[in-house]
């Protein structure tokens, strides 16, 4: 199989789907002709033309909920947030125009619109701009939520959610971008709600999503090779659906969990899931179950000290090792 | 903090509706029951609110009732100039628009009921009637929310290729949200083809058009090079007449505008309003006595001799008995089941048989 | 002591405060003229006059940006949202410039804004109006968040978020505006970050705010008559800062514990408080933490589902009886 | 979607600055020392740019780094009319303005390496600069966000009863936010004493004015029924003669405006900006040669008499060696520690001793 990067895998669903279905359309702002902020979209204004790859102004509210109107009449938009941090000034339209029209028509309309952009923090970028609303999309029924930690899974998911009647926020990774993964050539689709165990082990259950992952991959390694001990990190892949069933049979396995997430802590996904833990699975906890999220303050720019900020590989290795204590 | 009164006088000042509109092409290129078919529209929206208005008063209807009373010619005006391709959304104030689309009474009063037989299966409420069946997408609760959804249904009309315009709805109070302002450079930059139309109704809740906008409403256009127009809002063939210009300059040209309708609301902003701090009780008797927009237009219809007093009449009374038995209707109808809540949410899990997601959709 | 509504609670609070201090302003749609949407302000526009009270247009992102801006230079203004539900349109104020103004600066800004204004369902107002946002709020370090059950509470933390430097975010709930309690005529405050335990009782704890207090409660009283269950409330009165050692305590006691609120339960304030008590009563805890919150779906209109789809005290009870099993 | 290209002229046809704004009595009245401060402000602005652009090469500096070069005299126009109770705030883009209002180069070189001895502490990076004790509000990252801000600074000063005004800076791609729009309806309604400020150098990152703004920027202001203007923005003479205007209206009389000065930036949107999809190399070339605000304003201040080249070039020494030291200053200052992430949150944290509250601040 290739080795592709993150960004491409994106880049390929988008190309893809645009094919499949005249009624994609990718929007954004600097989507088209700059090649996007991130360059994910690069090439697809000359492969699809601006009918189908539409700069916007900085406008999100506008153009978002333009998006939303335009999905009701059928067309599929995919809208870039150049970060997912600028929901922000149109989180009326995401949240309630997207999450509810359907609700309060009785079901009469539905909205197949996919938002995607970059949620994360760890590239200075100061606290304006390092937001990671999964979380916050998640608490809204009505919405799913996708947060892809490589680029077979990017790829996948992002094909699923663009064919998926509801709307789906798709929470991509700045640093994941350049990570490059193996993806097959011919077609797939990753189904939403599907977690995915990326290691498996014995001791010790990690539920992480997005560059968590990859972190609590990097420690795992080090928690095995350095302190013997076994550890199976379930990426969840997406956070709403969600599959509570893959993270309950970890748990009965190894009785004991870390959750890793980016989340400022305070009802961060984490919260979510330890509820969930701990009221299937009381009996089979050993140990209460811990966290490690992003320490608790506005994102700092200070480059070393947002390193420090955010789940880093060693933060996830002492928390496990105080765990199994 | 002084406030200084905006240049735009005050909607007291708007002047009685000038005769003549009737003459307009597309006015008077209608059929006899067309007239008498906007006519009947007007009166059955009255009525209609009129009998929700009781049936709140029974406390048969919950949270907000927001009656369009005073407004007729707006709605229908507007809706009656609609093709195969022309779409409609609104705020919340949003049954004339539903029966000037036509949607059926029945389904709006068991909206308000809550019921099941409800045109929102009782989910949305008085806020939020739809029926995309007659390209109708709402009914919105969020003031100026609904505007770039309009910019959106006007986007897909024109990424389809298809001759039609939107109409976006909202009041002389939404103005002032900044979505409103995106979608109109949206708007004008894409040239999409939507006509906002500013229902003013000199006030929002209890706030006078002059103490809650600087400047003139519609003209705020000329900022994004958008054409922009005014009329008054009591005569059914001068809404006509002007929207009637801008619909087909989008239509064919697709090209966006701003209108401004000067209407009035009789009632309290919703039901709940004292409506007492605000206005004069003789501002709205004389709103009543000179311009409401059914005595108008029935005076218009009278005179041109389309109409007489006994058909009025029985349009009136029909329109009575209809929303009687619309009550009668809501009334009788089931409410959703506990286990409703928590359908409507997902497509997905409303087609059961084309899903393709996994995992656990719903939480506790 | 005199019985008054938390309404006038409310308004109470802040006329004193306003008579205390003259850079406190009130602001918002409707407050002043016509007396507040939910009558809440009335009157002050007649005491304090238009300098103090002020009305503004339908433009939450632009009034409530103004305030920030204004407060930064020493202005402490008071911002109604008629509803909390409309922070939709002013989220990024509020939770971008409000929220971090003071940490991007280094702490060299400080923002004494008040956001006040009802949060809850159960008044047919449908999916759009019936936000309950205290978790998304409190999810972002730098803001703190309240919410009075009653109107002795009401009167005495609103009091104190004037005073405070911080942005301090009040929810309120338009249920409770009518309902009674006495409180003092001599001055009081309650500081923020303190829990009050409304009922003492033995078998199970419930932690609750707002009118889940209320409704926690009601279902108490019948626990105790009809079942014999001795139910301890604690009200959290503030959900950030928190007041934790009161939960523990509780739980420590009770060994069992039921957590109510309104919020939708993905990722709402239960979660966040199901996290923290496992983790630190793991071994008090005699079975799961369970929870009561909104069914899971956009708030209803129809008046009698909507009334199910809250934590009615029968849900309550139920949970309860269950929980003891 | 095609997109008509905006009534308003590309930003290449900006004419060159016409002559005689010397003459304007603002300027005019300026000391030589005045003339010449407003010269050495603009230098340092230009090499402090440039050392910061070669620390981000070398990695010294993370995230974003907007430059301001080619705009200096924007800044610098603008912020050498302030008085004492005059405020400015602005965007990402705010370096210039910082060193406009008086900053020191050391705190915000630190600033830029996210040292502890930085303005912010290293909390707030490039895009986020202030000194309150300036009257410099910051640095804000959100597009257009700071706007409604500046609007608050004027309500402040007005509440108040002082004779200021307030500054409210944006690029020209901010004008598309709602939040814009809101303040100056908010601004107009209430007379507040700001002045809007677009600093339009053609571009919003990679679009070009005429692709992102339908209409005229500043003219929108007509709809709010508030002053505005457009001037030219490489000749420091006709931004102080334009402000001035402006300022003294919003001090004076609590009267708003919005102006749009024409400006140009040489370098990307930001360091990492490829820059070469969206305009030509010839077009910087251009405005380097004929339209560079500091040397347009060397020229006429030598041909004034005010300046000779040797002082111009002692000037620009001292700039470049003061930005070295800055540079200096930075790599040896300590970086904020783990502890000090989670201070700056609350004023109530920081302030123990004043501390009311009880509870958990911070969770885990
Ligand atoms: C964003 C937002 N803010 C406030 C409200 C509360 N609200 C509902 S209607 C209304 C007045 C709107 O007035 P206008 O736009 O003139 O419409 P009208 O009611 O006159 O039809 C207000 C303030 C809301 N629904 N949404
Ligand atoms: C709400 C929001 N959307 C998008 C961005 C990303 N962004 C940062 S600067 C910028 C371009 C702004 O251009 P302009 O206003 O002309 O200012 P300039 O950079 O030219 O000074 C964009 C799109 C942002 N920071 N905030
Ligand atoms: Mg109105
Ligand atoms: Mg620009």
């Amino acid at each position: 199989m290739p080795l592709i990067t993150y960004r491409e895998a994106i880049r390929h669903a988008l190309a893809e789907e645009l094919h499949r279905d005249p009624n994609v359309v990718v929007m954004g702002e600097e989507v088209a002709q700059f090649n996007g902020a991130y360059k994910v979209t690069e090439g697809l204004l000359e492969k699809f033309g601006p009918q189908r790859i539409v700069d916007t102004p900085i406008s999100e509210a506008g153009f978002i909920g333009m998006g939303i109107g335009a999905s009701m009449l059928g067309i599929r938009p995919v809208m870039e947030l150049m970060f997912w941090s600028f929901y922000s000034v149109a989180f009326d339209q995401i949240l309630n125009n997207a999450a509810n029209v359907r609700y309060m028509s009785g079901g009469l309309i539905n909205c197949p619109i996919v938002i995607r952009g970059p949620a994360n923090g760890g590239t200075n970028v100061g606290a304006t701009h390092s937001h990671t609303p999964e979380n916050i999309c998640a608490n809204h029924p009505g919405v799913k939520v996708v947060c892809p930690a490589t680029a077979y899974d990017a790829k996948g998911l992002l094909k699923s959610a663009i064919r998926d009647n509801d709307p789906v926020f798709f929470f991509e990774n700045t640093i994941l971008y350049g990570d490059k993964g193996e993806v097959p050539t011919e077609e797939y689709l990753i189904p939403l709600g599907l977690a995915d165990v990326k290691r498996t082990g014995t001791d010790l259950t990690i539920v992480a999503h997005g560059r968590a992952v990859i972190n609590s991959l990097a420690a795992a390694e080090l928690l095995q090779k350095e302190h013997d001990i076994s550890v199976e990190v379930v990426d969840l892949r997406t956070i709403r659906p969600l599959d509570e069933e893959t993270v309950l049979a970890s748990v009965r396995k190894t009785h004991r969990v870390l959750l890793v997430d980016e989340n400022k802590p305070f009802c961060g996904v984490g919260a979510q899931l330890s509820y969930l833990i701990q009221e299937k699975a009381f009996d089979d906890l050993d140990a209460p179950i811990k966290r490690v999220s992003a320490l608790d303050a506005p994102a700092i720019y200070s480059p070393p000290l947002e390193a420090e900020q955010l789940p880093t590989p060693q933060r996830i290795l002492k928390a496990a090792i105080e765990l199994l204590r | 903090m002084t406030k200084k009164p905006s240049a735009t006088a005050d909607k007291h000042d708007v002047p009685a509706a000038p005769a003549g509109f009737g003459t307009a092409p597309v006015n008077a290129a209608m059929t006899r029951e067309q007239k008498i078919e906007c006519f009947r529209q007007m009166v059955r929206i009255r009525r209609f609110e009129e009998r929700s208005l009781r049936a709140y008063q029974a406390k048969k209807i919950g949270g907000f009732l927001h009656l369009y009373i005073g407004q007729e010619a707006v709605a229908v005006g507007c809706c009656s100039l609609m093709g195969k391709n022309d779409h409609v959304i609104t705020a919340y104030r949003d049954h004339g628009h539903a029966i000037a689309v036509g949607m059926e009474m029945n389904p709006l009063m068991a909206e308000l009921y809550g019921k099941a037989t409800g045109c929102s299966k009782g989910k949305g409420g008085s806020m939020h009637f739809f029926d995309p069946s007659r390209n109708y997408w709402g009914g919105h609760g969020i003031v100026g929310g609904q505007i770039p959804l309009g910019a959106g249904l006007a986007y897909a009309l024109k990424y389809k290729g298809l001759k039609g315009a939107a109409m976006a709805f909202m009041g002389d109070g939404a103005v002032n949200q900044g979505a409103v302002h995106e979608a109109y450079n949206l708007a004008a930059l894409w040239q999409l083809p939507v006509i906002f139309v500013i229902e003013n109704n000199g006030y929002s809740m209890g706030t006078s058009q002059a103490r809650s906008s600087a400047g003139e409403l519609a003209r705020r256009a000329e900022g994004y090079g958008i054409a922009w127009g005014v009329c008054d809002g009591h005569d059914l063939y001068e809404v006509r007449a002007t929207m009637d210009k801008f619909l087909r300059a989008a239509r064919e040209e697709s090209k966006p505008a701003i209108v401004e309708i000067r209407t009035y609301r009789y009632r309290g902003h919703s039901v709940a309003d004292p409506d007492n701090t605000y206005r004069a009780k003789n501002e709205i008797e004389e709103y009543r006595k000179t311009k409401d927009p059914i005595q108008v237009f029935q005076n218009i219809l009278i005179a041109e001799g389309t109409l007489d007093e006994a058909t009025a009449g029985q349009i009136d009374a029909a329109a009575r008995a209809e929303s009687d038995t619309s009550a009668e209707f809501a009334e009788a109808s089931p409410y959703p089941t506990v286990e409703d809540i928590t359908k409507d949410v997902y497509w997905e899990e409303d087609n059961p048989s084309e899903k393709k997601s996994q995992g656990r959709m719903f939480f506790d």
